[in-house]
Parts: structure tokens; C-alpha cells; sequence
């Protein structure tokens, strides 16, 4: 049992007894205990595969323990469904998410408790100015009446992040509600847990982002392989990020977001792109379109491109990747015109894109990780006949898992089966495996633990001194100051800003990704 | 243990007219002391092959048929004669595969031209026609409506079909389909129907309409549409008689298996007849009526 | 949700744009003109009351459908539920299997009318039940579950009936398919009804927003506090009823049950709800869509027959219209904002 | 990948674990004992070359839909471009429309079964890729555009033919039907000769990756460059050819090409499919499973006819035990994995 139990002020809310959780072939939890009590903020922090989600999803009842015994508020808790933790009290934000993409973001929010009218029927208007005031508190807006399909990644986290809050909630569990948002949502997200803790609400968070677990936990469990590797309390200041790294990998802590020694970059213009205007989708009428972006690219740099929620970096990498239509303007690479009508063109032209969006755009789920780290390279890994060269396909793939440590059980496991870090990185060897002239990676380690993290940012590092020109989107502004040779900043479908890396700071990227927009206070 | 077994083999069991068919056979075959393989085509000529096929390796004694399609069917028959085994056909005859032990059968151009040429008889002074035909394609279909077009066409001056439709031998269909004729067209004086079925649907239609005095004509002489005729709401049927050429052909199957015994004919057809008001007792089934 | 839907939100409606945002509907538009130009008795309303009767059926079981597919479902067993209902409902009016043949209005061994349209729908909402239950249960996908339905059903309705038709029903139950209110058939009003009542609770109930929720989504919708399963087992209740319904207002229609009821509709009613706009991969769709459906094929079909155009050619012209309205309106939606 | 799949990827084949790991196999294996048991003559080489011979024409449907389903598509006009296919194989087998009902062995106009093999697989390749254009291009659903190719072709069949059959070919092509290798029906090895290509072409071809991945997420594999499109309308082409090639070798069979041939094939051909373990919504399945599947149906079929089981009640039995299979394998895979 925890070391500082203790020391508790008040009976835990929440207790876990000696939780085990076993899979086929895998045991995800080994005898975890843990407690949470009311008004406190609990960080549950580990690696990768660590146990995490599979432990928040036991305790939303989503699946049932193998083992052990779970107290909530002085009884026995026994979830045979979601539907029964949401009854207690106990909220939970997925790290999948979970909203319905077909429907509004008003139905979203307020699925299964529609505000009744007169005669019991659904008052759509009184449903759709609730929710409107329900997702400005995370400062989001738009129309309520948008299907949840037409929002990027980051909104629909701020959507479900909404939607949790609005529910009344003893417990709040947060599965990586941050993983795809930029600073300014993160600090609202932050004060309004503050307040939860406040009013005597508990509160679990997961999170791989390391400051912000330590700006706001009152207390951390850290589990590692499955089992507690302890925990860790905020003897009055913040708990430090050394100490959190050597409890999730057991031994002592490198440094983190290690700047790469300054490298010599390499002069040539690889990408060159002149007043890029991408066309509005009339089914997302509401999305941002480019508004004439210039850029250029060299070879062997990383260019970091920062910007809000919503500032059209997604929108950049998928036209020049030939995802989107392009209305007006000029790409060259290598200084030859290019016009890629379909990402196959863009593909044979050398150029590749980790997309943001791995479980929809990137990840084939239920097919096995072979077929999934391969299917961009199918040319490299068949004969001329079309036949699949297997063996060949096989050590490629057992070369990257030994140099990205991607942890997996075999080449046919369904990738649906990994942990989210491992996902990313089989889809990062998806592209290696291409060997293209230019990668662009959209928020490349979303959901990566610090480990994975730091061996993601090696890898682009090596990429880049082998002479590939590397364009990196990314929400997380430490990253983006760790790896980039050079830093854009984006705004409303416009670049607003150029810096060298070295220069840079989080401060004055804020200014130029804000630019005329007034930061606004936290409420 | 020396009792023999003979196939009967129907298009399809959907049918009440085949229902009826293959009723006759087990009553016949009953009668015999014979074993009977039940065969259901299900409307489809594969189905029925693989039921031959399956009689053949357990050697059933003799095969009685009522073929789904004459020409489809063929090679399957074949098939059963080289092995040795007799087969007698109902209803539809099979041409150009040698041996087969006898035809039993009334042929449906010869029913439909019966049906046509009882409407004509009605109305010696010519008539408007609406015709509802059976499933496109199906054999009976196409042969009906063959023995109608015998009959009409040559008098196309007297006789106008202006309303010609298939109804998929079905009554929901027919009820649809000829409710959409009389809005467009007004009401005829005689409706002929490829089969019973559409001709109740027809049935419907009209008297929805208040149409009464439409002549209704009708094919297979189920027990339903004899009530009708008696009632007065079908103006006639086409009489196949289906029971007696399924008896006679478990018959001639079974004297033949027993002890060689050859037909008296190869050929046995009987003429199909229109069954109204004033004959209902030389309907087969008038008995199944109450 | 299909523009039509989106339309009535917003609560006026303006008959152009809503026609100019759906093809299906467009092209019904189209098709009923062109119809009455070619010949104008077409609109007559007894052409019209025609078509409602005829859709009527197929429509009423399209309206069930409609929930299935919303959950990304399926049932082929319709057609032959159909069959079943209808023969159950015979052998309730009739007092028993024996078939009494009469066309007349006597029947009076049976139990009414209105115990026919009990057991009708009860055992329509059952079989849908137990489909229902072995789909979420047994984790059959719905495709297996009901195709095994289709034949396990019509095999049934073959053994109760022997194969025959039982016909002949009173005059009381008989005006459930061919009475009139008004100049309007029955049958019409019973589908109008059924489709304004499905369209409610699609619509305007938190049960009709699980039924998208869980069609959406099936796992975020269990994850965010839905009883997956019974939502699922409902809908397969729903459309049993409907069977139930169409089948007795088909016998009173017909006079008459029949073994062979049904064969096919499984596709006519399908197609009806997929022209409608409902996705099969479920979470999108209307009832509005679904009638529209219904109507662009009763009109097609009733048209085409109007005109006397040859039943082979029908086949093709009716084919190739299908996928033009629903290619049409994809156009319209790649076009227009919305 | 069901699970056969997996077996066989691992190398060694261990029967025992195959069976156990894939309901509807052990399904399979439980009837065939018990049809034997029941009657001995059960397993006369003959029977179970009949049976072969049966399943080869849906069989090879079923193939070619396997692709289809894979990329969750659907093909429903199979059964009419069966006839279709059989109609234009039949015109060109015998030179024209005629019918002349001959059966010997004459037919000296024609152009010869080659001719007529390859007219009925190009024009089934051809509209599968006319439908297949219309799925990507104009962004209607698989569903739409093959229910509209169903009453398409029928409607082009029957015009052809003017309604009736086309008959009597020459023993040539007559023996692609009838004829024998050593004691092997000539469809059975065509049956299986296209199976294992298929096998091959869909586990061990960059082709066959693309074809899972589109189906497995569409918006991922075009991500992933591949040509989404081309691949969706190769499926569609796969089919066609295969419906092309199974009319070919259903004429052969019955020496005879019929406007109705086909009717209500789709959904045995989707059956055997699905029933194989292939996901309606794409991505898992394989061409093992499809063929267990059409054997299930097959054997069900002729088993039950065989020891003379009453129309009415096979359809009873064969819908129930085709869930139960289904329902078996998915207990089997749920013990299993978790
Ligand atoms: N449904 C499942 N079937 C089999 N194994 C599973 C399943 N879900 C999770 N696992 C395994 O359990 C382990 C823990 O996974 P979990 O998702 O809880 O990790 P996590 O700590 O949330 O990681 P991340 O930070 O990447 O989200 C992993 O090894 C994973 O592969
Ligand atoms: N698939 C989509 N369909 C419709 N709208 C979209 C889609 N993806 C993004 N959008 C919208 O486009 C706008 C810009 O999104 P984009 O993803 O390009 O921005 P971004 O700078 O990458 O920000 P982030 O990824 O952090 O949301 C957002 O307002 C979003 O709602
Ligand atoms: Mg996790
Ligand atoms: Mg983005």
C-alpha cells in the first residue's frame, strides 16, 4: 500500500486494492493500489503501455478487473458498465475519444440527457444554446449544430473535455485530455480543474506532458510495466520532473527536450511554397483555409511550425501533401514545379506526412502492424511481379522496431492492440521505411510517453543530418523550441512569423501565434 | 426393403399449383407403395439439377418431373437416363433427349390459347384487353402469353389489348399493377391473367373500383378461383389438370421400375379446358372447395 | 442527418431549397411532372391515392428499416416476417388454418379483426425480438442473423399454411386495406400516421437520439452511458411491428394471406431507406428520406406502368433513375454550402 | 484476417486447431459426419463430387464478392450479370438470338466456347467496371449503384433474349460444365483452381495488401498513397469477371442460358462470404473462409435433400444452423482471445 497513505487528511473517495488486469498474453496491471480523495488532483504517470488507460477504463467500468478490489466512497465498487460509474458520479474523458461523429456538437454533449421540452419532446433550441455556453467555458466557439466529424482533432478534445464538465461529477478521470492542445487551452483547462478542486471535486490526470503534470497534481502515482512504482506528493513546491522521469523509467533522469547540438544546416531549398490558398470545403464550411502562405524548406532542416487550435498548420501540411485542393499558388521542389493532385503523386515526388489524426487517418486497426508499416512502401517490399518480398518486409520492420524500441508482441498483432506511443511510432517507421526528400509531421508525438518522446526527436534529428528536410507541426512549444532549426508561427491560415531556433522562446512565439489577438485572462 | 423409391421433382413449392402437384404424387405414389423423394425446385434450374443429381447416387427407381425449364433442365435428365433410370415429365416436355419413358402433359400455349379464346367467345363483338403476364422469362410465362398472342393477335382489329403488363404471377403485384391500368386507361371489358393469383389481385382492383362487370380470366384452376368463378368474380380459369397428370405419370413411373412394363402411349396430353359458371364440375379440385 | 431533416431545424420551410438540397426529392419532382405531361390523368387523384396505397406497404416496413440501418444494421427477414405475420394474422381471423376459400364476407369462427392486428404485430415485435437478441447475444452480425430470419421465416409460413393461400376475411377487417377516410385509402392514412410518429421519436426523443448515437458509434456510444444493446434489440422490435402492421394491412388489402407474400422486399425496402439518404454505415439518415424514397420508387414504378412502357425496359429505366437521384444528390451536396 | 488466415501464416498446419479456432469449418466437419452417419452413401465420391459441381457457380461469385467485402463494398447485380453474362456467352456461342432448342451437338454458325468464354468474362468485367466508375466517381453507394445494375441487367437480359432461353451448345463448351478430368468435375477444378489464385492474390500480392487496407480505412490508405480509387473499381471488375465466368460454366452446365438465371444469387453469394468470416464493414476477411462458407451452404443443402427432409422444414433447419455456425465461431473467438 502507498507509502504516504498516511498522511491523508480525508477518507479516500477513491480506493484500489491490488488491481490486476490481464489480456491475452499480456498482463496490463499487476497488483495496483492507489487512492484519490476529494478536492485533489491525482496524476497517474507512466511509459507507454504502462497500464494507464487500461486502469482508468476498469474504474469507468468500460471493462471489469481480472483482480483486486475497488472502493468507491466507503463501498465496494463493482462497474458492470459505463453507465453505472457515470450514475456515481465518476466522469471520464477517453483518450480515444469517444464523441459520435455523426451527430452535433450539442447532441455530443448532451447524449443520453436531452433537455426535454413541453410534451417530453427534445428542445433542439434550448439543447443547442446550452451546449454553446457549455464549450465557451473551454473557450471554444462555434456553432453547436456542426457535426463533430467537421472539427479538427483539438476541437473535438476541447468538445469532450466540455461535455465532461457540464456532467455533475464526484470524480473526474482525464485520460491525455491535453495531448492535442496548444498552451492557451491547456492554461484554461488548468484553472478550471483548479476550481473542480476547489469545490471538492477529485480529479485523475493523465498526461505525458511532464510540466503540466507537475504545475497542477497535488499528488502523482507512476505506474511502470504495469506495476505502482510508487508515488509522489507536493511537499509544498511543485513536484520536480527529474523526479517524476527516474520513478517512470527506474533510473536516473537525462536531461529532457535536450537541445541537439547546433548542426550544420544544409543550404539548399528543397520545398519552396509561394501564396498557397487552399479551396473551402462546403462540407465544413467553418474550417479554416489557407489565406497565400509562402515558405521555404531546406534540406537536412527541422522547421517547426507553432500555432493555436485552429491556425491552419493541418491545413499546410495536407495541401502541399496533395490531401486537399489547392485554390491558388506554387510549390517547387528542388526548384521544379510540382502540383500533387493526390497524396500518391506527393508520395512518388519523396514527400510524406504523419498525419494528426492517427486513429482515423493514419492507422488501419484491425490489420496487423507488418501490414500497417509497410503499405507506403509496398513498392520497396514486393517483386516485379507484385508479389510481397515477406522476409524482406519482416527485417525492416524488426530493424525499426529495435531502433524506435517498439514494443509489440509480433509482426501480426493488430495494431489496434498497441499502446497509443507504440502506434506512433510504427506509423513514424511507415514513412521511414519510404526514405523520403521531405517528411512534414503534424503533432508527431501525441500521446508519447517522455522516453518514446525524446528517441522520436533523435530520430527526426538523424533525419534531418541525413538531408532530409523535415517540417514539424507541433501544439507542444517545448518540442517545438527542442527540435527545430527554425520556427514558423501560423494564424488564421497565414504564416505570422519567422524565427531562428536558437532565438526562440515560448514567449515570443505566443506573441506572434496570438498576434492580434488579445490574450484573453483566465477566468 | 424391396420397396422401391421414385424422385418428384416440382418447380417450386412457392407455388399452390405445384403444392397441389406434388401433393398428387405422394397421394399416387402412397397408393402404389412406393417410396417418394420430395424434390423442391425453389424457382431455380440448378437447384433442381443438383436434386436429380442427388436422387441418382442414391438410385432412386424412377423419376417423375415437372420441369423448371425444359431446356435447362435437359442435360440433367439426360443424365438420369444414361444411368438407367426412367423418367416420366409432367406439365412440360422436354425435347430433343432421347428416351425418356412418357410426356404427361397439357401445354401451356394450348391453356393460354384456351383462355383467349374464351374471352373472345364473351365478347363476339370485340373488347378492350388489359393482360397481366407471369415473371419475365419464366417458362410458363412465356408459353401463356405465347397461346395468348396466337389467339388475339391475328383478330388485333376486334381484339385491343391496350393495357399489358407482367405481375410476376403475384396477387399484390397484380392488385397494383392493375389498379395503375384502370387509372390510366378506364376499365376494360376482360382482364386474362397468366395465372390465378393475378387474376385475384385483378379481382381486387376492380371491385375497389366498382368495376364488376369486368371479365376476369384466370389459369390453374386453384380451389380459391373456383369459388370465385362460382361467385361470379372470375369469368373463367384454364383447367390443367395437374392431379391427374401427376397420378398418371407416378403411374406409368411405377409400372415401368416394377416390371419393364411399357407405356400404352409415350405421349399423354390432355387438353387443357376453361372452367366457368356452367361447367365447375369438371374441375379437378372442386372438391377442395367447401 | 439528411438536409431535410436539417431543414425543418431551422423551422421555416422554403420548397425551394428544400428541393434543391435533396436529389431524391428533386428527381420526384421532376418525375411527377414529367409523368403528367406525358399523360395527364396521371394526377388524377385516383392515381395518387393509387401510389399511396401502394407505397403503402413496403413504406410502412421501410419506416422500421430506417431504425435498423440508423444503427448500422440490417434485416432481410422482412419479406418473409412479412408472410409469416400475415398468415398468423389469417389464421387469428379465420379461426384456424382450415382454408375456407370463401371470398365472401361471413368468416364467423374467427376472432376480429382486432385480434388479427394483435397477433400480427406481437409476433412481428417478437420474431423481431429474438433476432434481436441473438444479434447483440450471440454477436451475430445482423446480415447472418437475419438472412437465416428470411428462410427460417418463409419455411414456417410454408408449414402453417402448407403452401396454400387462407382467404376471405369480414368486411370490418377487410377496411383496414381497402376503406376509405374520406377520399383518402387507409392504408395511406396508416402509413402517414406511422411516418409522422417515427419521424417524432427520431427526431424529438432521447430514444431516437440513442438509435443515431449508437449507429454513430456503436463503442463511444456505450462509453458515454447507452445501453448498447437493448437500443439495438428495440430496433429490430421496431421493425418486426412494422412487418406486423404492413402484413395485416396487406391482407386486408389482398383479402387474403399468402405463403409467397414478401418475397423480395427486403432489397425494395432497403433501397427505399438508402435512397432516403440513410447511410448503412449507420448514424445518419431521416424518416423524411425514407418517404421520399419510398415514394420515388412507387411513382416510378406506378409511372412507367401508366404509360404501358414494357416491363423489360422498366427494369432499366428504374435502375438507372435510382442511381442518378443519388448521384444527383451528391452532386448537390458537394456543391452547395449547407 | 479470420483466423484461417492467421493458421496458415504461422506455417504448420495443425488440423485439429483449425477446426477449433474457426466455427464454421468444425461446423462443417460436424454435418458431413452426421449426413454420413445418417446415410453412408453420403460420402460416395459422386455425392461429393455433385456437391463440388454444385457450390462451383455461386462459389465463384463468392470469390470475386470476397474482394468487394473486403474493401466494405457490396455487389448485389450478380445474379443478373450471371444472366446477362450467360446471354451474351450464349449469343456468341451459337451466332445469334435465336433459340433453337437443338441439342446436339451442331451449332456450326457459332463462334466456339472460346469466343463465348471470353465474351462473358469481358462484358462482366466491363460492367463491373461501368458500376464500379459509378461508386467512385459519382459518389454513389455500392449499395444504390448495384441494386440498380440488379434491375439494370435483368432488364438488358431479357431484352436480348426477347423473355426466353437460348439453348443447345456444342459438346465443346458443354464439357466446361459436364465434362470430367480423371473423376473431377471440370467446375469443381475450375472452382478451386480460381480459389487458390484468388488465396495467393489477396495474402501474397501487394494488390491484395492495398485491397484490405482501403477496406480496413479508406481515408488512412489514401493517406498512405494508394490509389483509392482504381482499387475500389478492380474489385467491382474481379466480380464481374467472375460473374462473367460462372455464367459461362452455368450455361455449359445446363446447356442452356436463361433470362432468369441468377435470381436471388446475391444473397447466397453474400452469404457464403459472410458466413466465412469476411466483415460487411471491410478489411477482415479471406478467401478460405468464403470457400468453407459456399461448402456450409452447400453441403447443408445437398445433405438435407438427401435424406428427403420436407422442403418447408430445410428451410427451417439451413437458416438455423447457418447462425448457429456463425454464432459458434464468434463464442470460439471470444473464448480464445480474451
Ligand atoms: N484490449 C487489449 N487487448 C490486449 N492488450 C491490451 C488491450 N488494451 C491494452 N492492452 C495492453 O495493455 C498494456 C497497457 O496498455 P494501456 O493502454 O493501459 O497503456 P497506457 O499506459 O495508457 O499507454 P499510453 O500512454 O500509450 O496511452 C499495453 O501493453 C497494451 O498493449
Ligand atoms: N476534416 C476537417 N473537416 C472540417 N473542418 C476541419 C477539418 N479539419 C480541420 N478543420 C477545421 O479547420 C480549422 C483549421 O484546422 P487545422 O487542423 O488546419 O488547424 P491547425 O492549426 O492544425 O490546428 P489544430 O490541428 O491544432 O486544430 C479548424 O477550425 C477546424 O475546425
Ligand atoms: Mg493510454
Ligand atoms: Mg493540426
Amino acid at each position: 500500500m502507498a507509502e504516504d497513505a498516511a498522511s491523508s487528511q480525508s477518507p479516500a473517495l477513491l480506493a484500489v486494492e491490488g488491481v490486476t488486469k490481464r489480456f491475452a498474453g499480456v498482463t496490463a496491471l499487476s497488483n495496483v493500489s492507489l487512492e484519490v480523495r476529494p478536492g485533489e488532483i491525482l496524476g497517474l504517470l507512466g511509459e507507454n503501455g504502462a497500464g494507464k488507460s487500461t486502469l482508468l477504463k476498469i474504474l469507468s467500468g468500460v471493462m471489469p478487473p481480472s483482480s483486486g478490489r475497488i472502493v468507491f466512497d466507503g463501498v465496494e465498487f463493482n462497474p458492470h458498465n459505463p453507465q453505472d460509474a457515470k450514475r456515481l458520479g465518476i466522469v471520464t474523458i477517453y483518450q480515444e475519444l469517444s464523441l459520435i461523429p455523426t451527430l452535433t456538437v450539442a447532441e455530443n454533449i448532451f447524449i443520453g440527457r436531452a433537455p426535454l421540452g413541453p410534451l417530453g419532446l427534445v428542445s433542439w433550441r434550448k439543447m443547442e444554446e446550452d451546449s454553446r455556453a457549455i464549450i465557451a467555458r473551454v473557450g471554444l466557439d462555434l456553432d453547436p449544430a456542426t457535426p463533430v466529424s467537421a472539427l479538427s482533432v483539438a476541437e473535438q478534445q476541447l468538445v469532450e473535455i466540455a461535455r465532461a464538465l457540464s456532467l455533475k461529477s464526484r470524480l473526474i478521470i482525464m485520460d491525455e485530455p491535453t495531448s492535442a492542445l496548444t498552451e492557451t487551452e491547456v492554461q484554461k483547462l488548468m484553472s478550471i480543474m483548479d476550481r473542480l478542486r476547489k469545490d471538492g471535486v477529485a480529479i485523475m490526470f493523465v498526461t505525458h506532458r511532464l510540466e503540466e503534470a507537475s504545475a497542477i497534481c497535488d499528488r502523482m502515482t507512476v505506474l511502470r510495466d504495469g506495476r505502482l512504482a510508487g508515488h509522489l506528493d507536493r511537499e509544498g513546491g511543485p513536484i520536480k520532473l527529474p523526479k517524476i522521469i527516474e520513478k517512470m523509467v527506474g533510473r536516473a533522469a537525462s536531461e529532457l527536450y535536450a537541445r541537439p547540438t547546433q548542426r550544420d544546416v544544409a543550404g539548399d531549398i528543397r520545398l519552396s511554397v509561394r501564396g498557397l490558398r487552399t479551396v473551402r470545403d462546403p462540407q465544413a464550411p467553418h474550417a479554416i483555409v489557407l489565406e497565400g502562405v509562402d515558405l521555404d524548406l531546406k534540406a537536412g532542416e527541422i522547421l517547426g511550425v507553432a500555432g493555436l487550435v485552429g491556425s491552419g498548420r493541418t491545413e499546410l501540411a495536407r495541401a502541399i501533401f496533395g490531401a486537399d485542393r489547392i485554390a491558388a499558388g506554387t510549390i517547387a521542389l528542388d526548384g521544379k514545379p510540382i502540383a500533387p493532385e493526390t497524396p500518391a503523386d506527393a508520395i512518388r515526388l519523396g514527400i510524406g506526412l504523419v498525419p494528426e489524426d492517427r486513429k482515423h487517418q493514419a492507422i488501419f486497426a484491425a490489420l496487423g502492424i507488418l501490414t500497417n508499416f509497410s503499405i507506403a512502401a509496398l513498392g520497396r517490399y514486393s517483386n516485379a511481379a507484385g508479389f510481397m518480398t515477406e522476409r524482406r518486409e519482416r527485417e525492416a520492420l524488426a530493424s525499426y522496431r529495435k531502433t524506435l524500441s517498439i514494443r509489440m508482441a509480433s509482426p501480426e498483432q493488430p495494431i489496434e492492440g498497441l499502446s497509443g506511443g507504440n502506434q506512433q511510432k510504427v506509423i513514424l517507421a511507415r514513412w521511414l521505411a519510404r526514405d523520403p526528400k521531405v517528411l512534414i509531421v503534424d503533432e508527431p508525438t501525441r500521446g508519447v510517453d517522455v522516453g518514446a518522446k525524446a528517441e522520436v526527436h533523435q530520430i527526426l534529428v538523424q533525419l534531418a543530418a541525413r538531408g532530409i528536410a523535415i517540417m514539424m507541426i507541433s501544439s507542444e512549444l517545448p518540442e517545438v523550441l527542442a527540435v527545430s532549426d527554425r520556427i514558423v508561427t501560423m494564424r488564421r491560415g497565414r504564416i505570422t512569423g519567422e524565427m531562428p531556433g536558437i532565438e526562440a522562446t515560448e514567449e515570443k512565439l505566443m506573441e506572434l501565434m496570438a498576434l492580434d489577438q488579445k490574450q484573453e485572462a483566465i477566468p | 426393403q424391396d420397396k422401391l423409391t421414385i424422385l418428384g421433382s416440382v418447380p417450386s413449392l412457392g407455388f399452390p399449383f405445384f403444392v397441389h402437384m406434388l401433393n398428387q404424387i405422394k397421394a399416387e405414389a402412397q397408393a402404389q407403395g412406393v417410396n417418394l423423394t420430395e424434390s423442391d425446385g425453389q424457382n431455380s434450374a440448378p437447384k433442381q439439377t443438383a436434386d436429380i443429381e442427388a436422387a441418382l447416387v442414391q438410385k432412386v427407381d424412377a423419376i417423375v418431373i415437372s420441369p423448371l425449364d425444359v431446356n435447362a433442365l435437359a442435360p440433367a435428365i439426360e443424365q438420369a437416363i444414361q444411368a438407367g433410370i426412367p423418367v416420366v415429365t409432367i406439365d412440360r416436355r422436354v425435347d430433343g433427349v432421347e428416351g425418356i419413358l412418357a410426356h404427361v402433359g397439357a401445354d401451356n400455349v394450348k391453356g393460354g390459347e384456351a383462355e383467349a379464346q374464351a374471352m373472345v367467345a364473351a365478347f363476339p363483338n370485340g373488347a378492350k384487353i388489359f393482360h397481366l403476364q407471369g415473371q419475365p422469362g419464366a417458362g410458363p410465362a412465356i408459353d401463356r402469353n405465347k397461346g395468348v398472342h396466337n389467339v388475339l393477335d391475328p383478330l388485333k382489329d376486334k381484339y385491343q389489348i391496350i393495357f399489358e403488363q407482367t405481375a410476376n404471377f403475384a396477387r399484390a403485384e397484380a392488385l397494383s399493377v392493375t389498379e395503375a391500368g384502370l387509372a390510366a386507361n378506364g376499365k376494360p371489358d376482360a382482364i386474362i391473367c397468366a395465372n390465378d393469383d393475378m387474376a385475384l389481385g385483378a379481382v381486387e382492383a376492380c371491385a375497389a373500383r366498382n368495376f364488376t362487370d369486368v371479365k376476369i380470366y384466370g389459369f390453374d384452376a386453384l380451389p380459391e378461383a373456383l369459388v370465385a368463378v362460382r361467385d361470379g368474380k372470375l369469368a373463367g380459369t384454364v383447367e390443367q389438370f395437374p392431379g391427374e397428370q401427376s397420378r398418371t405419370a407416378v403411374q406409368i413411373a411405377v409400372a415401368f421400375a416394377k416390371d419393364k412394363t411399357e407405356p400404352k402411349e409415350k405421349l399423354v396430353l390432355l387438353t387443357p379446358i376453361v372452367i366457368g359458371k356452367d361447367n365447375l364440375d369438371k374441375a379437378e379440385r372442386l372438391g377442395e372447395t367447401k | 442527418m439528411s438536409s431535410t431533416t436539417e431543414q425543418s431545424q431551422r423551422g421555416g420551410i422554403n420548397v425551394a431549397r428544400l428541393l434543391m438540397s435533396f436529389g431524391p426529392l428533386m428527381f420526384l419532382a421532376v418525375l411527377i411532372v414529367v409523368f403528367t405531361v406525358l399523360k395527364p390523368s396521371f394526377i388524377d387523384p385516383i392515381n395518387i391515392f393509387n401510389i399511396m396505397r401502394q407505397i403503402s406497404i413496403t413504406g410502412l416496413i421501410a419506416l422500421g428499416m430506417t431504425f435498423v440501418i440508423l444503427t448500422a444494421g440490417i434485416d432481410l427477414s422482412v419479406g418473409s416476417l412479412l408472410a409469416f405475420c400475415g398468415m398468423v394474422a389469417a389464421v387469428v381471423a379465420k379461426g384456424g388454418t382450415a382454408n375456407t376459400l370463401s371470398l365472401s364476407t361471413s368468416g364467423t369462427q374467427g376472432y376480429g379483426w382486432f385480434a388479427a392486428l394483435l397477433a400480427a404485430v406481437v409476433v412481428g415485435a417478437l420474431a423481431g425480438g429474438v433476432q434481436g437478441f441473438a444479434i447483440t447475444r450471440l454477436k451475430v452480425p445482423p446480415f447472418v442473423v437475419t438472412l437465416g430470419g428470411l428462410t427460417v421465416f418463409r419455411g414456417l409460413t410454408l408449414t402453417i399454411s402448407n403452401g396454400g393461400p387462407i382467404s376471405g376475411f369480414d368486411a370490418s377487417m377487410r377496411w383496414f386495406g381497402t376503406g376509405l377516410i374520406g377520399p383518402v385509402p387507409v392504408p395511406a392514412i396508416i402509413f402517414a400516421a406511422a411516418a409522422i410518429l417515427c419521424h417524432i421519436v427520431l427526431r424529438y426523443t432521447r430514444y431516437g437520439r440513442a438509435v443515431y448515437a449508437v449507429g454513430g458509434n456503436a463503442e463511444a456510444a456505450r462509453l458515454s452511458g447507452l445501453r448498447v444493446d437493448r437500443i439495438l434489440i428495440s430496433v429490430y422490435v421496431i421493425v418486426g411491428f412494422f412487418a406486423g402492421l404492413a402484413a395485416f394491412v396487406l391482407s386486408a388489402r389482398l383479402n387474403s394471406s399468402e405463403a409467397v407474400a414478401g418475397i423480395g422486399y427486403e432489397l425494395t425496402v432497403i433501397s427505399a431507406v438508402v435512397i432516403g439518404g440513410t447511410s448503412l454505415f449507420g448514424g445518419i439518415g431521416s424518416v423524411g428520406g425514407t418517404v421520399v424514397g419510398a415514394a420515388l420508387i412507387g411513382v416510378l414504378q406506378n409511372g412507367l406502368q401508366f404509360n404501358n412502357v414494357s416491363s423489360y425496359t422498366q427494369s432499366i429505366v428504374i435502375g438507372l433513375i435510382l442511381i442518378l437521384a443519388v448521384a444527383f444528390d451528391r452532386w448537390l451536396k458537394s456543391r452547395v454550402r449547407r
